[in-house]
């Protein structure tokens, strides 16, 4: 039986012999019943014929008349996405995320919930030593392992990977950085300043994906890490004097040429490698070099990825995929739960948070009372029931945030004590009281709707991006009640590049959007996303309308948004401060309601049991890894032991 | 005062290196005058008619209105001048809008030109519609072309002519396309408008019969490829024609007497049907008189005195000639019954 | 007029189609202009009643929000046909005027406006539309029309032309010139009656062409949409996954049909005047 | 012949003139310039100098942002003929008319095998209402076939993903090929495409090929009432010669006009159809670029769809004259008045002038 977490043990070995007695079992099992499935092709093609629009009876036939009689090979995974303009490196904006973790492996996996804990990966071990009153140190040391072009792996790849990673700015390990040093061709060690916990950078070292030093060296000057180095030193004390300093410009520039660059071919280090790629299909077969190669089974994977969700709904209902990773619809979560060859997980990926936004600086809704009372109007539980919908599967599922603020109720809960949360706003809902506070605001309900205290009519424009099927509904659904509440109410749906754009440029009412992703270990970075990526970008940005200087209770007059990066960044987890500014950020979002949290909702994976089988029990861990492609979880299950042709 | 002065215009079609279509041609109207307009089909009459309607504009020559040179109008004189010359179709099937109800047909321009105000335009409208002879009904003015007759068409035509209360009228082959019995019927009418409003008529015809009809007291102006060759008062020309053309015309009208046919049948057929001379007499082609001098010379129009002016060299000899015939048993007659059609002649005969 | 819709009324008896095109239009004319009056939506909208399908409430079942999907036909009417009709009658007008201007006056107007009309016509229509509607990004239904009608009008344009030019010599408009009339008299009063029944087809067909593009432009989602539109519906149908169950299929087919349904009776109304128009076609 | 083939050769040119100068209007003159939106970003990314910021706009947008408008628009236009139509903004540092030509062959291959198909289709039913007009089965074709021509093509392209591709996988769910096979002129490949191209065209032909029966069928039924055709029966030849050489022949004309002149506005249709079987043609990429807000790719796509249909123009109005006989001599006043007589046909349009 595969135990994950007991890395080691399962792969030392070769294929364990429980798998070969399984895979000869189903072999038999597929033959015997194959005159069977013939039979009920020919039944179900005549009932298809005539009734071809039952949607639900026709997936579980045609399910039956598609089953695979033979051994599968191949995996498909299916996606959304795009494929027309790809690039084969990492740092471009066009990379081909699918071959992250499939031909591309980061160091390692990090294990959910515990921050130094990991699933070694191209790193053999990760070791902690030296006090945090001196600086940690972190050595990473490195499998024997192969390139694609037949060249080892070496700390120098490591290295150029992660100074171009300090280069771009994606890796927040820089700041709390003294120094990295490659001993050896195997080993690589990062030197924390004093005071910094190893926990907080952990991450940072797992998710990093290695670069061919092959082909990316000759982007990186040899003073980088000098200038690196100091460039983040004066980041340290001011984020605007870095971008504009010498050093920081020379950083800039090496950025600029690492992402521009775009290999001719790929050279990679991972399980598979790309075999072919063309604008909606990736075909990778199995990379013999890989230092695990052994662990894993399945020759062929495939990508299909498909242009918009509604195309991957069905393919994946009617088993054209054995992994489909996409945002759902309740609906389409309901039909695969119903369809008995589909298993829903819940991706650890996927938790979002969904809101409704005001626009601050846009009358009426710079009245926080307006604003209150509008939380008020809102049947949360409801809109939750019927937008998200509750799922039976376990794992997952949406849920109302009881006091609402844009962090997750899993943190909420591990950050803030009882009588913190106690001491919150829940907004329950309530039409009489939000009555109540618009009428005392100097609103007037008329018969012909609700009027403004300036005397115009209250009317209100909700804009989520179009095709996006939760934002979607959700606005509709809010538009609806709106208008039955006597507010004339406009559902305006752009696509998602015009949406984001209006959102960072003030130019809206209200929008009906998620305000995080992906962040389970720290809630000051959930908050950057609503308070500095929505918010005051740029004086010409507005976003929200918070500030850009304001005061907030408990913390002083700051500007909102670099006050919220800076701290993210740099204010170690666990410690008092760190909790008291959560639970001031918090108090001060749930009074001052820039946004509303309406509820909560993780992605799910969904996976075919009808050609590759053994999947990682529910609740597995592997599910909770962070992972830097969509497809990790499944790569990590596959080396664990997991998921075998049937 | 003379209402129209056509003074040496010339006119082409297309390059000025082919013979003109007009070839300075003079020619002058008096207020209430009728001239008649008269040769075979291609001889530029309908030409001349356009020209002196406005349609189309010379090439070289001017026209003149009341005196005054029609190209160089002001604008408030030209939409003044632009009413008072009025053209009236051959073809009454095509000369009214087929989308458009006959009261628009008539009332558009009345009101455009502020004839009549918006309250009386119905009445003024079936006054019209009575003045030439159709029901003066409400119903008549919403009819649509297609619904009525071609006489009652060309009734139509002419009261659109003379709605706007024109000085002249081209009257531009106004009966060819009728039935005959109701030619007699549609000039009488155009007299009548002659008579009581002095209108000065320009009518074009190839039918010295309609001619001898209608132009009866005015005068006939003979025209030969571009050329005038003959101009006088209607009976001189019809029964004392000067110019070989002119008797050539006059003797091809069939002559309902079958003895009489057939005993001028050869004299009739000898003539060829020949084109225009490029040099000398116009006419030198197809001249029985010709001789050399014709065909270098072109022969001046000749008055006789009277304002009966022909361009031959041998005036005396066509006079002489052709008075012999029996050119008064020939000449048409409306009155008589016996007419010029030449289908209804030839089953007569 | 009467005359107009007497044979009219002869032509729909013969095609059972045509007649059964019309019916449907003046239908849908009508939930245009009284739908907001009979139908409504649901103020509060319930996941509880999501995807029911047919019943004698919900004769098409209910989409995500329990909506009664009927209730949302009825009230997209309106924007599509507004949007639609909008679009063709600013085509055929567009079209009508530069086709009997530069026919009747020709010269250099027209030789420069048909030079003009020759690129638009070229101009393949819907990409110049969906490039012009995500730049401008409105939902005002003028707007959309201007957008939809960029280059439709240039097909017309010609063919109004070459119509005008050959009535431009015929005797009842030189009677016109006689008169004195000016140009836009000539223009509206005598070549606009002999073009009307062209331009009363193309501009059925050009409702037809406009509703296709402005559904297409919702369901892409490439224009913002605001309210409840058949486009819309289809959109988030879609989104939502409707197609793929037996119970929530309705909310998606419902206004593909109601497209469809439409878009055909247009075609087959154009069918009938076609036949009032052109006698050759009569006699067959 | 060759003074027409110049003359036509600068009318073609003078239309792409004006659409790139179109392209260049929308870009620079349309609310919320995206040049502006670009060099704000670009700024506030930081890292680069005004003169770098404007260096990389400058190649995005193949024009001098900062330059005076009529210089700039020189520049664009010299650019877009030399065959820069700059970079694309979604995919830095790739140039649009790489993208555009990798694009362009799906296109042009799914879009005229779906004409050459609905054609022959169209054609052949159109001759069969023509001959059997009064025959009930043939009415009933006709109104089957004004129906699906009434049908916008996205929605059977909705309809035949779902049951040939989701629900039933007969064909694949999307792209041009499968990555299996290797592109060229190898067996594999070429059926991977075909197979690959089967739904789109079949949206394609579906919705397109009711138009050509219904203009065949006039065509045909024109030419039956024709004198030469009566003259033809009458002298007693065969049914079937008459037929062929004569209703065929002549009722062909016209729609080979129509044929080629509509290969271009199929380009424009391709919009729909590519964006929602995935299929990589020229315009999926317009959509995918219009999402994107990439605006050089999108004016890119446009123009290069413009020129495609200008191409296929201006290759009838040149090869006209080797079709029809009565056209002897090309370069004729009388070549135009025939082809916009077919252009201006006062029958019923089969279309709606969006379409």
């Amino acid at each position: 039986m595969p135990r994950p977490g007991l890395w080691t043990s399962i792969r030392s070995g070769t294929t364990p012999p429980r798998l070969a007695a399984a895979t000869s079992h189903v072999r038999t099992r597929n033959t015997l019943r194959l005159g069977r499935r013939h039979a009920v092709a020919v039944v179900a093609a005549i009932l298809l014929a005539g009734g071809a629009l039952t949607g639900t009876s026709a997936y579980a036939a045609s399910r039956r008349s598609h089953g695979h009689a033979a051994h599968a090979t191949t995996f498909t995974f299916g996606r959304q996405g795009s494929l027309l303009t790809r690039s084969f490196n990492p740092y471009n904006p066009n990379w081909v995320n699918f071959l992250s973790n499939t031909a591309m492996m980061q160091l390692a996996f990090q294990r959910p919930f515990d921050l130094l804990g990991y699933y070694p990966e191209l790193a053999s071990s990760i070791t902690i030593s030296g006090s945090m009153a001196t600086g940690r140190h972190i050595t990473v040391t490195l499998q024997r392992d192969q390139w694609t072009n037949g060249k080892p792996l070496t700390s120098a790849d490591v290295f150029d990977s992660f100074l171009i990673e300090g280069a771009g700015g994606g890796n927040t390990i820089w700041i709390d950085l003294k120094n990295v040093t490659t001993p050896n061709a195997h080993e690589i060690v990062f030197t924390l300043l004093p005071g910094i916990l190893a926990d907080q950078v952990m991450p940072s070292i797992d998710t990093i994906i290695p670069v061919p030093a092959s082909q990316y060296a000759h982007l990186l000057p040899a003073s980088l890490k000098a200038e690196l180095l100091a460039d983040y030193r004066i980041y340290r004390k001011s984020p605007t004097n870095a971008s504009s300093s010498t050093v920081g410009k020379a950083v800039a520039a090496v950025d600029k040429a690492v992402v521009a660059f775009s290999p001719a071919r790929l050279i990679s280090d991972g399980p598979y490698e790309l075999h072919a790629i063309n604008t909606s299909e990736i075909l990778m077969s199995k990379w013999r070099g890989f230092w695990d190669a052994s662990a894993f089974t399945i020759p062929t994977l495939k990508f299909t990825v498909l242009g918009s969700n509604n195309a991957v709904y069905p393919a994946m209902l009617s088993g054209a995929f054995d992994e489909t990773l996409v945002g759902m619809p309740k609906l389409i979560v309901g039909q695969a739960e119903h369809t008995p060859h589909l298993t829903l997980f819940k991706n650890g990926d996927g938790t979002t948070v969904k809101g409704l936004f005001f626009n601050l600086r846009q009358y009426p809704f710079n009245m926080r009372g307006v604003r209150q009372a509008i939380a008020e109007l809102i049947n949360r539980q409801a809109l939750v029931n019927d937008v998200w919908g509750q799922f039976r599967s376990g794992a997952g599922g949406a849920q109302v945030i009881k006091y609402p603020s844009p962090i997750s109720p899993t943190i909420q809960a591990a950050y803030l004590t009882s009588t913190q949360v106690d001491r919150l706003n829940p907004y329950n809902y309530d039409p009489t009281a939000a009555r109540k506070t618009l009428e005392g605001l100097g609103f007037k309900d008329s018969s012909g709707g609700w009027v403004m205290p300036n005397g115009k009519p209250f009317d209100v424009t909700i804009m989520a991006p179009s095709g996006w099927s939760g934002p979607d509904l959700a606005s509709t659904y809010l538009g609806t009640l709106f208008n039955g509440i006597g507010i004339h109410a406009q559902v305006v749906e752009p696509q998602y590049e015009q949406f984001y754009s209006d959102l960072t440029g003030g130019n809206f009412d209200m929008i009906y959007f998620w305000t995080s992703c992906c962040e389970i270990t720290n809630p000051l970075s959930e908050l950057t996303l609503p308070l500095s990526d929505y918010n005051y970008s740029s004086p010409s940005e507005p976003g929200l309308g918070i500030g850009p200087v304001t005061t907030i209770p408990g913390i002083g007059r700051v500007n909102v948004s670099n006050a919220i990066t800076r701290e993210a960044a740099a204010v170690p987890i666990a410690t008092k401060r760190f909790d008291k500014l959560v639970y001031d950020w918090v108090r001060w979002f749930n009074s001052a309601l820039p946004v509303y949290d309406i509820g909560f909702q993780t992605a799910f994976s969904v996976y075919d049991t009808s050609r590759f089988t053994d999947w990682p029990p529910k609740g597995s861990p592997i599910f909770e890894t962070q992972t830097q492609g969509s497809q990790g979880q499944e790569i990590l299950a596959m080396q664990e032991g997991y998921i075998h042709a049937r | 005062m003379t209402l129209l002065e056509v003074d040496n215009v010339s006119h082409w079609y297309g390059t000025k290196a082919q013979r003109p279509v007009l070839d300075h041609v003079n020619l002058s109207l008096g207020t209430g005058e009728t001239v008649a307009l008269v040769g075979e089909s291609g001889c530029g009459k309908s030409t001349l008619g356009r020209l002196v309607a406005g349609l189309t504009t010379s090439t070289l020559g001017t026209i003149r209105h009341d005196g005054r040179e029609v190209a160089r109008l002001s604008r408030a004189e030209h939409k003044i001048w632009r009413r008072s010359v009025q053209l009236i179709h051959q073809d009454p099937f095509g000369a009214l809008n087929p989308g458009v109800r006959i009261g628009s047909t008539l009332g558009t321009a009345l009101r455009y030109h502020k004839l009549v105000d918006r309250a009386h335009l119905e009445q003024e409208l079936l006054g019209l519609l009575g003045q030439v002879g159709l029901e003066a009904t409400r119903d008549f003015l919403h009819r649509y072309p297609h619904e009525l007759s071609g006489g009652q068409r060309q009734r139509v035509c002419i009261a659109r002519a003379v709605s706007l209360r024109p000085k002249l009228v081209v009257a531009d082959e106004v009966t060819s396309m009728l039935d005959v019995s109701m030619r007699v019927s549609v000039l009488d009418l155009l007299r009548s408008f002659q008579v009581q409003r002095s209108i000065a008529f320009l009518f074009i015809s190839h039918d010295l019969g309609v001619v001898r009809y209608f132009a009866a007291g005015g005068r006939v102006v003979v025209m030969f490829y571009g050329v005038i060759v003959e101009e006088g008062p209607t009976e001189e020309v019809i029964f004392h024609p000067r110019h070989p053309y002119t008797a050539l015309l006059l003797e091809s009208i069939p002559i309902p007497d079958p003895t009489l046919a057939r005993r001028e049948h050869g004299s009739v057929d000898t003539v060829p049907d020949a084109g225009p001379s490029p040099q000398g007499c116009v006419f030198s082609n197809r001249c029985r008189f010709a001789v050399d001098r014709c065909r270098t010379t072109t022969p001046k129009l000749e008055d006789d005195g009277h304002g009966h002016r022909a361009a031959c060299f041998f005036i005396e000899r066509v006079v002489r000639e052709t008075t012999t015939s029996a050119v008064t048993d020939r000449a048409p007659d409306l009155d008589s019954g016996a007419t010029c059609d030449p289908s209804t002649a030839g089953t007569q005969a | 007029m009467s005359s107009f819709l007497r044979s009219l009324w002869t032509a729909a008896r013969r095609d059972k189609a045509a007649m059964l095109g019309g019916v449907i239009i003046t239908m849908f004319i009508m939930l245009a202009v009284f739908g907001p009056l009979i139908a409504h939506l649901n103020p509060t909208p319930s996941g509880a009643n999501a995807y029911r399908g047919p019943s004698i409430r919900d004769p098409l079942g209910t989409d995500a929000l329990g909506q009664n999907v009927l209730a949302e036909i009825v009230l997209g009417t309106r924007p599509v046909m507004e949007i639609g009709l909008l679009a063709a009658l600013l085509t055929v007008s567009v079209g009508v005027v530069i086709g009997l201007v530069t026919g009747y006056v020709g010269g250099v107007l027209d030789s420069v406006v048909m030079r003009i009309t020759d690129v638009f016509l070229t101009i393949p229509g819907l990409p110049l539309i969906i490039v012009i509607a995500s730049l401008v990004q409105s939902s005002n239904p003028l707007v959309l029309a201007l957008i939809l009608s960029v280059t439709a009008w240039a097909g017309l344009a010609r063919a109004v032309r070459s119509q005008a030019l050959s009535l431009r010599s015929s005797d009842f408009l030189e009677a016109a010139r006689l008169q004195g009339l000016p140009l836009h008299d000539v223009v509206i009063r005598q070549l606009l009656p002999n073009v009307g029944p062209y331009v009363a087809i193309h501009f059925l067909l050009d409702v037809t062409g406009a509703i296709y593009a402005e559904v297409g432009l919702f369901l892409l989602g490439i224009a913002p949409v605001s309210g409840t539109n058949w486009g819309e519906m289809i959109n988030v149908a879609m989104s939502q996954g409707a197609l793929f169950t037996t119970r929530s299929m309705y909310s998606l087919l419902a206004p593909m049909a109601a497209i469809v349904i439409l878009q055909v009776a247009f075609v087959f109304f154009a069918r009938a005047l076609d036949v009032v128009f052109n006698p050759r076609l009569q006699s067959q | 012949m060759t003074r027409y083939i110049i003359r036509r050769l600068a009318s073609a040119l003078a239309v792409v003139y004006v659409v790139i100068s179109i392209s260049f209007f929308m870009i620079r003159l349309m609310p919320g310039n995206p040049m502006v939106a670009l060099e704000e970003q670009l700024q506030l990314e930081g890292g680069l100098t005004m003169q770098e910021i404007q260096a990389k706009v400058s190649a995005i947008y193949a024009l001098q942002p900062h330059a005076p408008l009529w210089q700039q628009y020189f520049t664009y236009v010299a650019h877009a003929f030399q065959g820069n139509l700059g970079q694309s903004v979604s995919d830095p540092g790739t140039s649009v008319v790489h993208i555009i030509a990798g694009a362009l062959p799906w296109t042009i291959f799914a879009v005229s095998l779906s004409l050459l198909l609905s054609f022959a289709l169209g054609v052949g039913i159109g001759s069969f209402m023509a001959a059997f007009q009064e025959h009930r089965s043939a009415k009933i074709v006709t109104l089957i076939v004004s129906f699906l021509g009434a049908v916008p093509n996205y929605l059977v392209a909705i309809l035949l993903l779902y049951f040939l591709a989701d629900l039933h996988h007969v064909f694949p769910l999307g792209g041009a090929y499968s990555a299996s096979t290797t592109p060229g002129l190898n067996l594999p490949f070429l059926s991977s495409a075909c197979v690959h191209a089967a739904l789109p065209v079949a949206a394609y032909v579906i919705t397109s090929f009711g138009g050509w029966a219904l203009t065949m069928k006039g065509s045909a039924t024109s030419v039956l009432g024709a004198e030469y055709v009566r003259a033809a029966q009458a002298w007693g030849l065969g049914r079937r010669r008459v037929t062929q050489s004569y209703v065929g022949r002549n009722a062909m004309l016209p729609m080979v006009t129509s044929l080629a002149l509509s290969l271009g506005f199929m380009f424009g249709g391709s919009v729909f159809i590519e964006t929602y079987f995935t299929y990589p043609g020229i315009g999926y990429y317009l959509i995918q670029s219009v999402t994107n807000r990439d605006y050089s790719l999108m004016m890119g796509c446009f123009l290069l769809i413009t020129v495609a249909v200008v191409v296929s123009n201006m290759l009838v109005d040149l090869l006209y004259p080797l079709i029809d006989p009565r056209i002897q001599g090309p370069g004729k006043v009388q070549r135009v008045k025939v082809q916009s007589a077919a252009k201006d046909s006062g029958t019923l349009p089969q279309s709606g002038g969006l379409s």
